[in-house]
Formats: structure tokens, sequence, C-alpha cells
């Protein structure tokens, strides 16, 4: 089996995960080279310039140009990553959607502290919900009269996803604020109680990952843990026709 | 407003009471304003603008803010700059959040 | 003891203002931003509400306007206390900041039948939207005045006795009292047309 | 000077209206709960390292709702996070560097007497102290202190237990005093300078605190206005931050609805971004002190650096929706908020930059003040690092709510700022008791933190990376998290002998008050006005009432006899 996760960055199965890892990497390299240049700076200074017999220190110090070209440096460098890297990147994160057509559309409604997944089922409409019909067989509140809730499929903490497939998440929150996490997906979007947000995102592999919530949201955060699997078309289609 | 004689002050006096005078008019204006049924958008700008002038003479006559010194002045700017970027931001921000849920 | 601090009487020589009065800006800076979240709050909820009402369907706007001129009315009062200080008339100064306190209790008792009148009716904070933030801004305000009020008694009643030994520090005591009222009008100002008839 | 010592004990040490007085209340307050924020800190790392085993010895002296047969409950877990949070932040590190250090050496380095409005100061350190008491008592009301995170995000913090309410009434008081601080001090360092020191004749650290004190005045309000609005919404029933349809635990919330959770967040944001600055200017202003005092020049682009700190004060407060980046901002908003974090991180590389190259040319004395001091700067530096894939959105997407943003923050305050404050601690001791600490103490003390403290949030980066969430009780629970859980282990025995670490500190402090090697005024040979007063300075604080001719850091001057020149002496030496 794939060695998923380990120390640093988890394996990255999404399609659009690189760009951000991509990112990272050239963010803690460009740290580490400023930092480690600038530590052995820090050093040299504190040995060449340690207090002992026959040392004085010099009024006048000379005025340096290189900081100031390496203030701009830095400053410029910060302009690039942000025109260059952050700007695109989380404008095809936030603003591209899917074509809907392509895509298959999945709502999530996160509770205290599970994971309510909603498919719209073969027609792609989400039935109606109501917060009264609100029980522990329907955590979703889901209006069965509703012709287009007929074919709906709720489940609790297993998202299925077919991959190679667009997918977008309507994310929101019947109570308080959680987080959806998707470690391997590079995907992270607060879910606020009164809103819909969505958020998209395609796996290019198979396998067993899980949700994650990364927002406090009392005693059984920890605990909030959804699984999130990747299959085939086929499998998916059958996953579906078992939870009807 | 500076450290002035009884003449002065008795000046003073009399912007006093035109100050309070205007202000009353000014509070009159806007109720009447708001009997008119105008628009929400024109509402909202013709009282936002009433209270506006009402209170920079409360601030320029009463807090004296007209003869003030600088240093004054640039507390009150910084507060002014921040003012607004509180009371703007947030509601911005909201206005962002979006949803493809038809 | 305190006499060791400089500047407390007389202003400072570069900046032209006395501590008390840089430090009674400072603070109407700091309520500046107070009441600025609580409008921002108000700005959010209101384009964020799918329907708001207008204050003039729910609150009584006669009633507001009377209390208004009532501030705006000890706004006058105050400022006069000071002039009077200014001209060394004691005895005018305690006439005209005890009208001003009678104002500020007018303002509050006017204030106390508004919500009665809300309570009878079973509008509470908890109504709606609209209701709490009513309430939550008036109430401070209201505390505010309440505040005024019993500073504004400390320099009628036992702060006075500073007049015979330190007048000038007097006045300015009470000049900074003043500021601290007009900006309470000056809130309220705002909150009038805000609140009651947009 | 006056009738000061003729004064009741409870006024002279309790109820004083003597700046110094105050200033070591406001210490000696914070440095205690900075030790019970640590030790809170300390049981949460057994639970961490060893999920759901029994805390030993000390496990069984909780009740069974906090700890279940010694094991930590989530619940519990919870309480002691938000609460560490809140006591580190608000009621020690805050009130440590600012009413402590600011109110003990401001009015020393501007030559006043004491602070402008000195009742007020009282005031100010009393309604702390009613906040931290409120604070503590929190823990003992039923179902425990507050549980939503020191962030108390709404709606969870609306519908928590009572612990939420006195943790609000905490902050009011909280805020009310730092309010009243700041404005003491803004007036003191306006009104009050001695005559000939200009401003830009200030001490930095002065300079950092002129600015603090600003941020304080400016952001707290709103802070206060998000309080009273919870309040309302936990005690009045309003629903500020509830939007309608809400359901928690299956059953439907009733409330009017229409509020909107993502408010609070601004609104604490607004405060806790600048707050940020006010843990970390007045240590940069401690740092700078002790490295003019201690290379024995003057500091590099001073002018530059005062610049700086007026721009970062400026720029903090629009920068706060960093924060917020996942609560569903579009691309404009947050290109605007990226753009203003990627901004402010410029002034601060400048004053770092300006601190280091203070230190070319210089005669370095390696005392134990200046270790500290020197070891906060790379600290810091990683600190302003690692804010950079945080501050950018497209990075943050990974990275926020993680173990990364943690270790993120813990640099900047823990092995910075608190570096910084415990370089002041041993640079001003001898001013403040007439006394020096231990070297020799000094030097573990110093050695044992720095190596401990990077053993602690050093790891915390690789955790995040790996997409570890922050606040779980449990980490275990998830797969990603696991590989990393000997990470846990290490940390928490680098957290507790860290604990350990500050036995040679609490010694040294208390040997030192009586047995430590007797100074003059000027043990350092420093220049600015606070040591041209005797130690301890006595009510009134100078013999004579100090002129000022020059700048803070007049040290080595060619042809002069002493390496310093202290900046109320008039004629050369």
């Amino acid at each position: 089996m794939e060695k998923y996760y380990g120390w640093g960055l988890p394996a990255d199965i999404s399609t659009h995960g690189a760009a951000i890892d991509r990112l990272i990497y050239v963010l803690h390299g460009f740290m580490a080279v400023l930092f480690v240049g600038w530590l052995i700076f820090l050093v040299i200074t504190l040995v060449r310039f340690r207090a002992r017999p026959g040392h004085q220190a010099v009024y006048q110090s000379n005025h340096f140009k290189a900081p100031t070209y390496l203030e701009v440096g830095v400053g410029l460098f910060e302009a690039f990553l942000l025109v260059g890297f952050s700007f695109p990147i989380f404008h095809q994160y936030r603003n591209v959607p899917p074509p809907r057509d392509q895509a298959m559309e999945v709502r999530i409604v996160a509770e205290q502290f599970a994971w309510n997944i909603h498919y719209p089922g073969d027609d792609g409409i989400f039935g109606k919900t109501d917060i009264h019909l609100i029980s522990p067989a329907n955590p979703v509140g889901l209006d069965r009269s509703d012709p287009a809730a007929k074919d709906d499929i709720t489940t609790v903490n297993q998202l299925h996803t077919p991959v190679h497939k667009p997918v977008i998440a309507h994310l929101s929150s019947k109570d308080v604020i959680h987080s959806f996490f998707l470690p391997v997906m590079r995907v992270k979007q607060d879910m606020i109680p009164g809103q819909t947000v969505d958020t998209w995102f395609e796996a290019k592999k198979m396998g067993n990952f899980e949700i994650a919530c990364a927002q406090l949201c009392g005693l059984g955060h920890y605990r909030m843990r959804g699984f999130f699997i990747v299959e085939t078309e086929d499998k998916f289609k059958e996953w579906i026709n078992q939870m009807r | 407003m500076e450290h002035a004689t009884p003449e002065a002050i008795k000046r003073h006096v009399k912007v006093y009471i035109s100050v309070f005078v205007a202000l009353a008019f000014l509070t009159v204006v806007t109720v009447i304003v708001s009997y008119l049924k105008l628009s929400l958008v024109y509402a909202i700008i013709v009282a936002l603008s009433i209270a506006t002038i009402k209170g920079s003479l409360v601030a320029a006559y009463f807090m004296h803010l007209i003869s003030e010194k600088k240093i004054i002045f640039w507390v009150l700017v910084l507060t002014l700059v921040f003012f607004l970027a509180l009371l703007i931001t947030p509601a911005l921000t909201g206005l962002e959040i979006r949803s493809y849920v038809s | 003891m305190s006499s060791l601090i400089r500047y407390i009487s007389r202003p400072h020589p570069i900046t032209g203002v006395t501590n008390a009065k840089l430090g009674t800006w400072c603070f109407l800076a700091s309520e500046v931003m107070l009441f600025g979240a609580l409008f921002s709050a108000y700005i959010l909820l209101r384009t964020g509400a799918s329907s708001w009402p207008r204050g003039s369907e729910l609150l009584s706007v006669p009633l507001a306007t009377f209390n208004t001129l009532v501030l705006i009315t000890s706004s006058v009062t105050m400022v006069m206390a000071w002039a009077s200080l200014m001209m060394k008339d004691l005895s005018k100064y305690k006439r005209y900041m005890g009208f001003t306190i009678l104002l500020a209790l007018t303002f509050l008792v006017v204030k106390g039948f508004e919500y009665g009148h809300k309570f009878e009716h079973h509008h509470f904070p908890s109504t709606s939207t609209f209701y709490a933030i009513y309430f939550t801004l008036t109430g401070l305000h209201g505390l505010h005045v309440l505040g005024g009020v019993i500073v504004n008694t400390y320099f009628l009643l036992p702060g006075s006795k500073l007049w015979e030994t330190e007048p000038e520090q007097f006045t300015g005591r009470i000049e900074c009292a003043g500021l601290y009222w007009h900006f309470v009008d000056l809130v309220w100002i705002f909150l009038f047309p805000v609140l009651y008839l947009l | 000077m006056t009738g000061e010592h003729n004064l009741p004990f409870w006024r002279k040490y309790i109820f004083s209206i003597d700046h110094k007085v105050i200033g070591i209340q406001y210490a000696i307050t914070g440095l205690l709960f900075l030790l019970f924020g640590f030790f809170l800190m300390m049981m949460m790392r057994w639970q961490l390292a060893y999920p759901g085993q029994p805390l030993p010895w000390i496990g069984h002296l909780f009740s069974e709702k906090a700890m279940l047969g010694g094991v930590m409950l989530p619940e519990f877990y919870n309480q002691l996070g938000a609460m560490h949070g809140t006591i580190m932040v608000f009621l020690g590190v805050v009130p440590l560097a600012v009413g402590g250090f600011g109110n003990y050496f401001v009015p020393l380095q501007i030559g006043a007497p004491d602070m402008a409005f000195p009742k007020l100061n009282m005031v100010s350190y009393w309604v702390y102290f009613i906040g931290g008491v409120i604070m503590i008592v929190s823990f003992f009301v039923p179902q425990g202190a507050a549980q939503s995170g020191w962030t108390s995000y709404a709606p969870l913090a609306v519908i928590a237990p009572t612990g939420q309410t006195l943790w609000l009434l905490g902050m009011v008081c909280l805020i009310t005093s730092s309010l009243l601080g700041s404005i003491n001090f803004i007036t003191t360092i306006v009104q009050l300078r001695a005559d000939g020191l200009s401003f830009f004749r200030l001490p930095f650290f002065v300079w950092a605190q002129f600015v603090t004190s600003f941020l304080l005045l400016l952001a707290f309000p709103p802070l206060e206005a998000a309080g009273v609005l919870q309040l309302m919404d936990r005690l009045a029933g309003t629903s500020f931050f509830m939007p309608s349809g809400l359901v928690v635990s299956g059953k439907v919330v009733e409330v009017s609805g229409g509020g909107n959770p993502v408010l609070w967040q601004h609104l604490f944001w607004f405060l806790a971004h600048p707050e940020v600055y006010v843990l970390i200017l007045p240590a940069m202003g401690i740092v700078c002190e002790i490295i003019a005092c201690n290379t024995r020049k003057p500091i590099y682009g001073y002018k530059g650096m005062v610049y700086s700190v007026i721009f970062i004060g400026f720029m903090s407060f629009i920068v706060w929706a960093h924060h917020m980046f996942l609560t569903g901002m579009g691309t404009k908003m947050s290109a605007f908020f990226q753009i203003t974090t990627m901004i402010i991180s410029i002034p601060s590389v400048v004053i770092l930059t300006a601190l280091v190259l203070s230190l070319w040319g210089g005669s370095i004395r390696f005392t134990v003040p200046m270790l500290f001091a020197t070891a906060f700067l790379p600290m810091f530096g990683i600190g302003g690092l690692t804010g950079l894939p945080l501050g950018l959105t497209a990075s943050d997407i990974h990275l926020h709510d993680t173990y990364y943003v943690i270790g993120h923050f813990h640099y900047v305050v823990a092995p910075g700022t608190l570096l910084a404050l415990f370089a002041g601690i041993y640079h001003w001791f001898p001013k403040v008791t007439g006394r020096k600490m231990s070297d020799f103490l000094g030097k573990i003390h110093f050695w044992l933190s720095f190596l401990l403290m990077n053993g602690v949030f050093m790891p915390m980066f690789i955790q995040g990376l790996a997409g570890v969430s922050r606040r779980l009780w449990d980490p275990m629970q998830y797969a990603h998290a696991q590989p990393t859980q000997p990470l846990n282990v290490f940390i928490s025995i680098c957290a507790w002998l860290l604990g350990l670490a500050q036995i040679p500190f609490i010694l040294n402090f208390f040997w030192s008050l009586i047995w430590g090697k007797k100074t003059d005024q000027n043990p350092w040979q420093a220049t600015t006005l606070e040591w041209s007063a005797p130690s301890p300075p006595p009510h009134g604080n100078f013999e004579h009432v100090p002129v000022v001719y020059r700048g803070p850091y007049e040290y080595s001057i060619p042809g002069q006899r002493n390496d310093f020149w202290p900046q109320a002496m008039k004629e050369g030496n």
C-alpha cells in the first residue's frame, strides 16, 4: 500500500494541489536561504566583534548598502510570490468552478461531530430540506415528499467520489463553525452556519483517505473524522445503488 | 479655544447659542424628511448628511475642535482612518461570500 | 506628591494642551472605535439581512426627537457651565451644571418609558436583530449618559471644592467633562437617524 | 521628596499610585500568570504525548468532571487550551511587557517623576487584577472555564457553558484596564518628557511602548464591543452571531436568527492582530536597549527603526482578515489583505536588520541579558518567516489551523517575546532592586530555555505540514496525524524540561533579591535616563530634575574618557 502520510506534506492526489505544494516548497526554500545566510552573518558578527582586551567599538558605523538591497529584494520577491503564485492559485481555487454538467455535485452539512453527505441522486437535483424534519434517521432534514428528493442519498461520514471527475461540494453547517479539510486534496474551507460556501476538487488517484475537521467545534472536535473514498466510476455507482 | 478674556468668552457664548439653534433646526428637518417616505438610498444619504453636519457642529464648536491643537488632530485623524476601515471592511468581505447553489 | 507632575493645570508649551485634555481625547478616540465596531456590526447585519424594518415603523419618533432636543440643550448648558467658569462665576456654573444633569436625567427617564413601552408589547432584544441592535446601542449609550450624570454630579457637588484652591485645574476638568458630554451627544446625533429614521 | 514614606503599608505597596510599585505589581502578577498558563500547557502536553492515559499523580488531584480516573477529558482539554491562550496573552505577556516594563521604565526613561495620571494607573492595575481573578474563578463554575479556544468563535462560544460568560466579563475588565493604561502611556510620553528630550532622542523602548499604546487604545474597543454583543447573545437571547436555522444536537435553536458568525471574527481579529504587535513591539524595544548597551555603540539606523515601528503600528490595523482567508472570503478582499500582510513584513525586516547590523563594529559583552537579547533575533526571524506561508492564501489553504500556525506564533511570542522579557528582567533587575542577578544561574537558565524552546516549537512545523489540526484532544484519531506522534512525545518532554529549566530563574530571582551583589546606579554603564536615577529610584524618581542633551545611544564616542555618554550629562567625560 502506498504511504500517504509522514513527516511533512501528505501525498497529493488532487489535480490542483501541485501548484499549492510548489508554492510551499518555493517558500520554504526562500525562507531557508534567507535564514541560513542571515544566521551565518549573525554568528560571524558575534564572534568577530566579541568584547576582548584591546578591542574597541566603532562609534560611526558605515552606512551599509547591502541591507537596503536585501530589503528591496525581499519585498520584490514577496510581490512575485503574490502575483506569480498566490493570486492565480487562489483565483483558480475560489473563482473557477468546473462546469456543472461535467461535475458531480454533493452537499456536505457538518454538525457536532459528523459530516452529513447529501448526494442529489440520478436527477442531479437536491431535494428540499427543512430544519424541522431533522431527526437521527434524517440528519439533513430531507423532505421526502419533494419529487426531487426521491432519489437523494444521505450518508454520515462517508464521502465517496469517482476518480478523475470534478466534484463540487456545497458546504454548510447545522450548528457551529467547522472546517472541511481533505489533507491529501489540499482542500480546506470553513463551514459557517447560515451560509453555503462552495469548494471543488478532482482526485487523480484512488484510495481510502479521510476528512478532518480543522476548526475547533466542541469537545468532540478530535473525533470528527470522516472517510473520503476515491474509487472508479463503476464502483462508485455500485456503492450509490447499495446506499439506496 | 484660547484662554481668553471675558469679552471673548461672551462672543463664544453667542456662537454656542447659534449652534444650538442650528442643531435644533436640523433635528426638525431630518424628522420632517423622514416623513416624506423617500426611497431607502436617498433617505440614508439625507439623514446621514444631516447627522454629519450636526456632529461636525458639535465637534467644532462645543468641543472646540475648530481651534484645537495639532496633537489632538493627529490622534483623531488616526482614529478616523481605522474607524472607517473597521466600518466598511466587514460588510465588504461579507458581500463576497459566494455559492453556486441556485 | 502630584505636584511633581507637570502640565496638570497649565498646557504644555509645545503641545499646547494639558495632560487631562490629551488623556480625554485619547479616551474619546477609543470610544469612537467602540461605537465604530457596533455601527460596523449594524451595517454587516443589515446588509446581510433578508428584510429590515424601518425604525419609524417600530419606534416612537416623537419621543426620540424630544430626547434629541433634550440632549442638544444639555450640550449647550454644559458648554455654558464651562464658559461661566472661564468668566470666574462659580454660582452661574453651578446653575448650568445643574441644568445639564437635570436634562440628562430627563433623557434617561424618557428612554426608560420607551423601554418600558417596548417590554409591555413583548419586544425584547431577543425579538429580532433590529431590536437586538436597538437595545444594545441605546443601552450602551444610556450607560454613557448615566456615567456623564455621575461625573457631572461629582463636579457639581464635592468636586467643585477644587475651585477654591486650583481654579485653573478645575476649569480644565470641566472642559474635559464637557468633551465627554458632547461626545455622548454626538453619538446620539448619529444613533437617532440610524435607528429611528432609516 | 514628599510625604510618601509616611503612608501606611496598604497605600504604599498595595493601593500605591507610584508607577514603580504598580509596575512591579504588574510584573509579578504577570509572571505568576505566565507560570500558571505554562502549567496548563504542561498538563495538555501529557494528553497529546500519551493520549487517553492517566496523568500520573497530578491527574488524581482533579475532580472526575475534569480528569476521569486521572485521564483528561476532552472538555477539560478544551478548557486548558482556551485558558492557556487567554492567560498567556492577556494576563501574562501584555501585563508583563506593557504593564510591568512599560510602567516602570517609560517614566524613568523620559525623565518623568511618575505617569501622567497616577490614580488611573492604580485603577488600571486593579481592574486587570479583577479580570485575572474572574478568569481563575471560571475554572470552578459548573462545567468549568471557557472551552471555545482563546478566539471564542461564535456560535460555539455562544452555546458554551457558563465559563464563557465569565471569560467575557474577564475580558471586559482586561480590555478596560489596557485602555486606561494606554491613555496614561500616550499622555505621559507626549507631555512629560524631560526638557531636551525630543521625540528623536527617545530610547527605542519608549517608541515601542508609544506605538503599542496606540494599538491598545484603538484596537481593543472593537473587542469590547464584540464582547458586549456576545454577552447579549448569551444572556439576553439576541442573535448577533447566531444565524437563522441552527440545529444543535438535533434540536432547532430558538433564536430570532439573522446574525452572522463571521462578524465575531472580524471584531475579534481587528483587535487580535494588532495584539500580536502589542506582544512583540515592547520586546523589540527591550532588545534594542540591551543591544545598544552591550555592543557599546550606537544603534544602526535608529531613525529607520522608529519609522518602521510607526509603520508597523499603522499597518497592523489593516491586516486582520488574513486570519479569515478560509471563511469564504472572495479573491478581491483576500488579495487586499495578502498585500497588506506582505507589506507589514518589510518594516519587521528593517528592524531586525538594523538590530543585527548594530552588532557589526561593536564590542559585544555577552552578559546574561545580552545572551537573551541575541537569541531573540533568530527566534523572531523564524517566527516572522514562517508567517509568510500563512499570509499567502494559496499556501494557507493547506496550513490554516494546523500546528504550523501554532509553531509560527509561538516562535514570535515564546522564544521571541519571552526571551526578550527575560532579557529585560536580567537587565533592569539592578535598577529595580539595587542588586545584580547571578550570572551563573542566568546562563544555565538561558541555554536550557533557548534549546528547549526550539525543541518544543520546531517539530510543530513538521506536524503542521503533515496537516495535523490544532486543538485535537487525541491526535491519534487521524491517520494523517499518526506518523507525527513521536514528535508529540518529543515536544512534550522538551516542554516539561523547559518547565524545570525555569527553576534556576526562580531561585536566582529570590536569591538575588536578598543576597545578590549590590550595584551602583549604573552597573551596565548605560546611557539612557533611567540609569541616572538611584537604584532603586525613590518616589519621584530623580534626585535632580533631569535635562537631556543628546540621543539615547551615545556609546564609544572617539576622544572621550568613558565609552558611554549619558543622556543627562551636560559636560563631556
